[in-house]
């Protein structure tokens, strides 16, 4: 370890406990094992569809679940198993939506891309790029319709922040003065496009006085000052009504999907971002400066895997959702067997 | 009874349904300090405030979304689209939000909802602006589609798509808001699902909804001077639709016309054909015809514009033609 | 004869109308650097360089749009969808922009383009992700609408639609982007409106295009096991549709199925059930049906999704029940 | 004409010609006087459909036409017969169009909110706010893909600026470095809805450096002012491949259409704009500055009137489109008569 790395690790963990930092850690790498997981149950075949994993990221989940209020709400994307995680989530249940499940977080019906998780404060797990930004906002209005004195936070992807619906929500946003706090995961790639091919500045909160918002823009490097950063822009929002554009400077180190070898990038570069990334700083900090055993590390990994292996095997064994599931949740009044008779499933009066 | 313009009657059941729940509000372009486009809301930011009746930016699929994510609140969202033509901008909030959150989440969200405006040509806007959108909602499950024609149909189905769990489109025209007819001072909601027989008749079954309807009426008018009797269904909700009704007239006349806005190729106008020929194929004695817009984006022109929309005589000898008597 | 991939079949269309004309130019997400999401642009930037195949951000507006823009003044854009989920967000650009501005303009402009992508449900990918857009784009006039089911006509009818001075949406299918085919070494274009017999038959019809095309082959298969021979009808061009093709099948045959991916209600199906019995009622001797999705919004569960997908054994059943043997 | 107007008059028109001042304000009387005829003609019943006037705006498209070279580009929206006008189009074919008649513009197939002159450089006339953006960027592409050294001034209103498509056109410009200006028409209005209600912020401008544009800002009160600044925004898209967001402050002073009385605002507000009319304020400088005579200039605007009467005489007696000619440009292969024999029109093979 370099003396200039561990000088600013020292700093990054300066005032913080050791029980702190072992939560820390131990939630990241909760995410991380769990999307480890997945990845290997996609391998063998038993994910199907889009797989996005949020290895690398995880310390955002983390933070925010940490930031907010027991009724705040999280409004994010298809890379959504790490605020599942995060949340409190069952990982049972998480595991068994990527299977296709009826024991799923939402019977099966949505997989990767679509997680919701109410209950938690998961608002989705929306897969058409940008679109749930107007969405959030209108959970914001919600609020301040209602009091109800929730706010809401609503994370996208780099490459949304072209999109129409992006701007259109966050217009509303801005001019309601809506409790809502924006995100965006900067993860450097929107697929295979690195940021300066999608965006035509390299600040994505150069945008915020356009919409009469305030701005904070870092790297993430450990959940507590991403945790009090967040925190401070959910105050805004709670306090004054006044809506934040973040930007969080982070990584994946996996391709845009399972179906991705992401050979558009050099290893040297993610080798650069590994010796950012939160959860091996955490680890480090965890080894160096609070000097926590190996052993006693290992059995929170060993803990953990085997909570997620318990998880996915669950998942494999749980059954799939029963034929007539597929007629449930179409419309309020009960099972929908659709709207004629001349198409109506086989069997179905 | 009361008379009432379409306009207000609509007016009536937004104001009623406001008083009797909080949770209801209405959001769009207009709709407040301008009292709505076609003043559909007059009066209403004035009695309510403008925390209920909120005018917003040029931003459909910014309010269309709001009105989703609050639905999923918990509230009650009116949405009005200054015409549907501009929907076309927000058709991603409806086709992938509005109609499949409650699905997509596995029920734990509803998105009780609507979105109302004037939908199909109105008088010489051109292309951009004389589109019927049913033809695209109606094709989604998940959704529900209303189609008025009459003040009394208007209040009582929009009170109905109130109160709904589920997003309805809820269709008007702005050439009919104006037309008058009593109201009931008392109050009633219609259920959705039920067509509705503006004219009985025996010899020819015409199915319509929306603007189609003075047309079918008409048309069954000069029919009628010809000695040919003609029922007409006004279906007023395409989805879920009234194949019972439909099919129950198609048994007694043995022949139908559907006639609409709209164009030709797909949309309800087919899909009430393909019901029909399936579930009446032995009473059938003609093929249904379709009398609608010709394939043709709309002109300004005056002259083209009335060659191009469904008229009471095209619809007319589409009636003689499925009666044989030509 | 070479045998192709249906996605090479599309990228040798493309190399080689770029090479024939400077104007036509791929624009999309992930075309360029990334050799297109399913790699129908393997090589094209290595090719011809980023001035014609062009990396967009995430603005299926924007770069649609730009299409139109440039087919204004006199270029030849393809514009890919990485799949045509996402056009949902451009649905205005393609509705009011590209299928108009001929006429809006009076013939002062043209639009001669293409939007291409995938099409429809691949396989285990939710609601938002398994739709099939020709249901709403066919009902437009200004548009042209193809579906290709094999390497062949997507080779054959690419090049032509890029060479086509109206705006055309061609439609693909991830699942099928792989499947194998004969595709001559020489040029050749194949004319739009064209239906093709992929299996000609005496007793039923069966139309289909795109995604449905395995479907209706395989459900034929199964019916000559039972001895009821099926003629089936590759659309392939769902607007111009080949109207005469398919009704001197149906003259023939006197029955008829439609197998396709999309949802019931609307639609092409329902138009090419209102064509049939309009133009050949007399001939008709049973209902014509329809095997597509069910209408209901597409869940992940492989089991569920295969319930709501046409499958050869449910497009089998309306087989048999048009040729009353069930 | 108190001391301070006439002080900025002067300033205004310092070092113009009395010709040039002549030439201006001819041309902006020739749109006011075409908009006041098309008002007469709507309330006589002539013109159908919506009809929004340039009146108070015309500077801004005299400018333009001077500050463009040939075969520049504009695209505008539905408020644009003073850019057909400014731009040279046939008033009599202008007024034709709002009659629908076969002479008009586009055949009286688009109407006043579809109006296109290619030949003169007006590439529309859209009625769908916001979605002429990524047109008018498509149009600003195929420039740089040709190398034509062309610029596409593209304008839109201040009601559009929070719509989606204006984002996406905005973001691929800005990637793309097209040759392309955007001009906001801030009119103070959209529809009954003043700026502070649809706007986050007060400085449309502010968007600017999202997008990585340059920008500029100001009141319209002159040509030649106007001319000079959009002069350089175009030069900088030509030469630098630079876009400009340009927001134009200017004010309506009918209804938003033809149906809207405009109650929403005070006739205080009006009068204050009226000082600021760039076509009064040309016109009292010709009588104060330049000393024009009565005479001369009630020549001009009666040989103005007369063309203007000319137009809508030959709109009134024009004939209607042939009945045919609703078949006529919508696809490529010539007549059109529906896709389906069983639609086809009456007569039709
Ligand atoms: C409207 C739309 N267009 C395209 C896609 C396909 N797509 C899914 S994710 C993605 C890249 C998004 O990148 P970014 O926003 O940076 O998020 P990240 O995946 O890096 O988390 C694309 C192109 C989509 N889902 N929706
Ligand atoms: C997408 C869309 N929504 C709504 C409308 C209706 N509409 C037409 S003009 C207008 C106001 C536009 O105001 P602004 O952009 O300021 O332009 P101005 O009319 O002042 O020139 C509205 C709401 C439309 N044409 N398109
Ligand atoms: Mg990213
Ligand atoms: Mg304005």
């Amino acid at each position: 370890m370099d003396a200039a790395y561990e000088a600013k690790l020292r700093a990054d963990y300066d005032g913080q406990s050791r029980e702190d930092v072992l939560r820390d850690y131990r939630e990241m790498l909760r995410i991380r094992r769990f999307e480890e997981a997945a990845a290997r149950a996609y391998t063998r075949g038993k994910i199907s569809g889009f797989l996005h994993l949020y290895i690398g990221q995880e310390a955002i989940a983390v933070a925010t679940k940490q930031a907010m209020e027991p009724g705040d709400r999280v409004v994010s994307t298809y890379r959504t198993h790490g605020f599942a995680v995060a949340l409190g989530s069952d990982t049972k249940a998480c595991a068994a939506e990527l299977f296709g499940k009826a024991a799923g977080l939402v019977g099966g019906v949505g997989g990767s891309m679509h997680f919701f998780d109410k209950e938690r404060g998961l608002w989705g797990g929306y897969a058409i790029v940008g679109n749930h930004i107007p969405v959030a906002a209108g959970h914001a209005f919600a609020s301040q319709y209602t009091g109800d004195g929730r706010v809401t936070l609503c994370f996208m992807g780099d490459g949304a922040v072209g999109i129409g619906p992006v701007h259109e929500g966050m217009t509303m946003a801005g001019i309601m003065k809506l409790p809502i706090v924006f995100v965006v995961e900067n993860n450097q790639y929107s697929m295979g496009t690195p940021l300066k091919r999608t965006l035509p500045v390299e600040d994505i909160t150069s945008r915020a006085a356009g919409y009469g918002f305030a701005s904070d823009r870092f790297h993430v490097t450990s959940v507590q000052e991403t945790r009090r950063r967040l925190g401070e822009a959910i105050e805004r929002a709670r306090k004054d009504g006044k809506p934040t554009l973040i930007e969080l400077i982070t990584y994946r180190f996996r391709g845009h999907s399972m179906s991705d070898p992401a050979k558009y990038r050099q290893k040297e570069e993610v080798d650069r971002w590994r010796l950012n990334d939160p959860l091996e700083r955490a680890l480090m900090a965890l080894k160096t400066i609070y000097q926590v055993p190996e052993q006693e590390l290992d059995a929170i990994d060993e803990a953990i895997v085997a909570e997620m292996d318990a998880a996915y095997e669950f998942a494999d064994k749980a059954p799939a959702p029963a034929p007539e599931a597929r007629f449930d949740n179409v419309m309020a009044e009960g099972p929908y067997y659709g709207d004629s008779a001349t198409t109506r499933p086989a069997g179905v009066e | 009874m009361p008379i009432l313009q379409i306009r207000q009657a609509i007016r009536d059941a937004m104001k009623e349904e406001m008083e009797r729940d909080e949770r209801v509000f209405l959001m769009g372009e207009e709709v407040g300090y301008y009292n709505g486009a076609y003043k559909c809301s007059e009066g209403l930011l004035d009695h309510f405030g403008p925390k209920r009746v909120i005018d917003t930016p040029i931003t459909e699929t910014g309010f269309a979304g709001i009105g989703i994510g609050a639905a999923m609140c918990g509230l009650r969202p009116i949405i009005e689209f200054m015409t549907f033509n501009f929907s076309a901008v927000a058709f991603d909030q409806i086709l992938n939000n509005a109609a499949k959150l409650r699905h997509m989440t596995h029920g734990q969200f509803a998105v009780p909802m609507v979105f109302r405006g004037p939908n199909a040509a109105a008088h010489m806007l051109g292309s951009t602006h004389s589109q019927a959108f049913e033809h695209f909602y109606a094709h989604i499950p998940g959704l529900k589609v209303i189609a008025v024609a009459t003040p009394y149909d208007a209040k009582g189905l929009l009170k109905t798509a109130i109160r709904d769990e589920n997003p309805v489109l809820f269709l008007e025209s702005e050439l009919m808001y104006s037309v008058k007819g009593e109201v009931p001072e008392e109050e009633y909601l219609i259920p959705f699902g039920q067509a509705d027989i503006k004219r009985p008749g025996e010899q020819v079954t015409v199915i319509t909804w929306g603007q189609g309807v003075p047309v079918a009426l008409k048309a069954a008018e000069l029919a009628a001077a010809e000695d040919l009797s003609c029922e007409v269904i006004d279906l007023r909700s395409l989805r879920p639709m009234d194949e019972a009704a439909i099919i129950a007239s198609v048994k007694k006349t043995n022949r139908a016309v559907v006639v609409y806005h709209g164009w030709p190729n797909g949309g309800v106008g087919c899909d009430v054909v393909a019901r029909i020929q399936e579930l009446a194929f032995d009473d059938l004695d003609a093929p249904v015809l379709r009398v609608c817009y010709e394939d043709l984006p709309m002109p300004y022109a005056e002259n083209l514009e009335n060659l191009i929309l469904p008229s009471p005589e095209r619809a007319l000898a589409a009636i003689r033609r499925v009666a044989y008597k030509r």
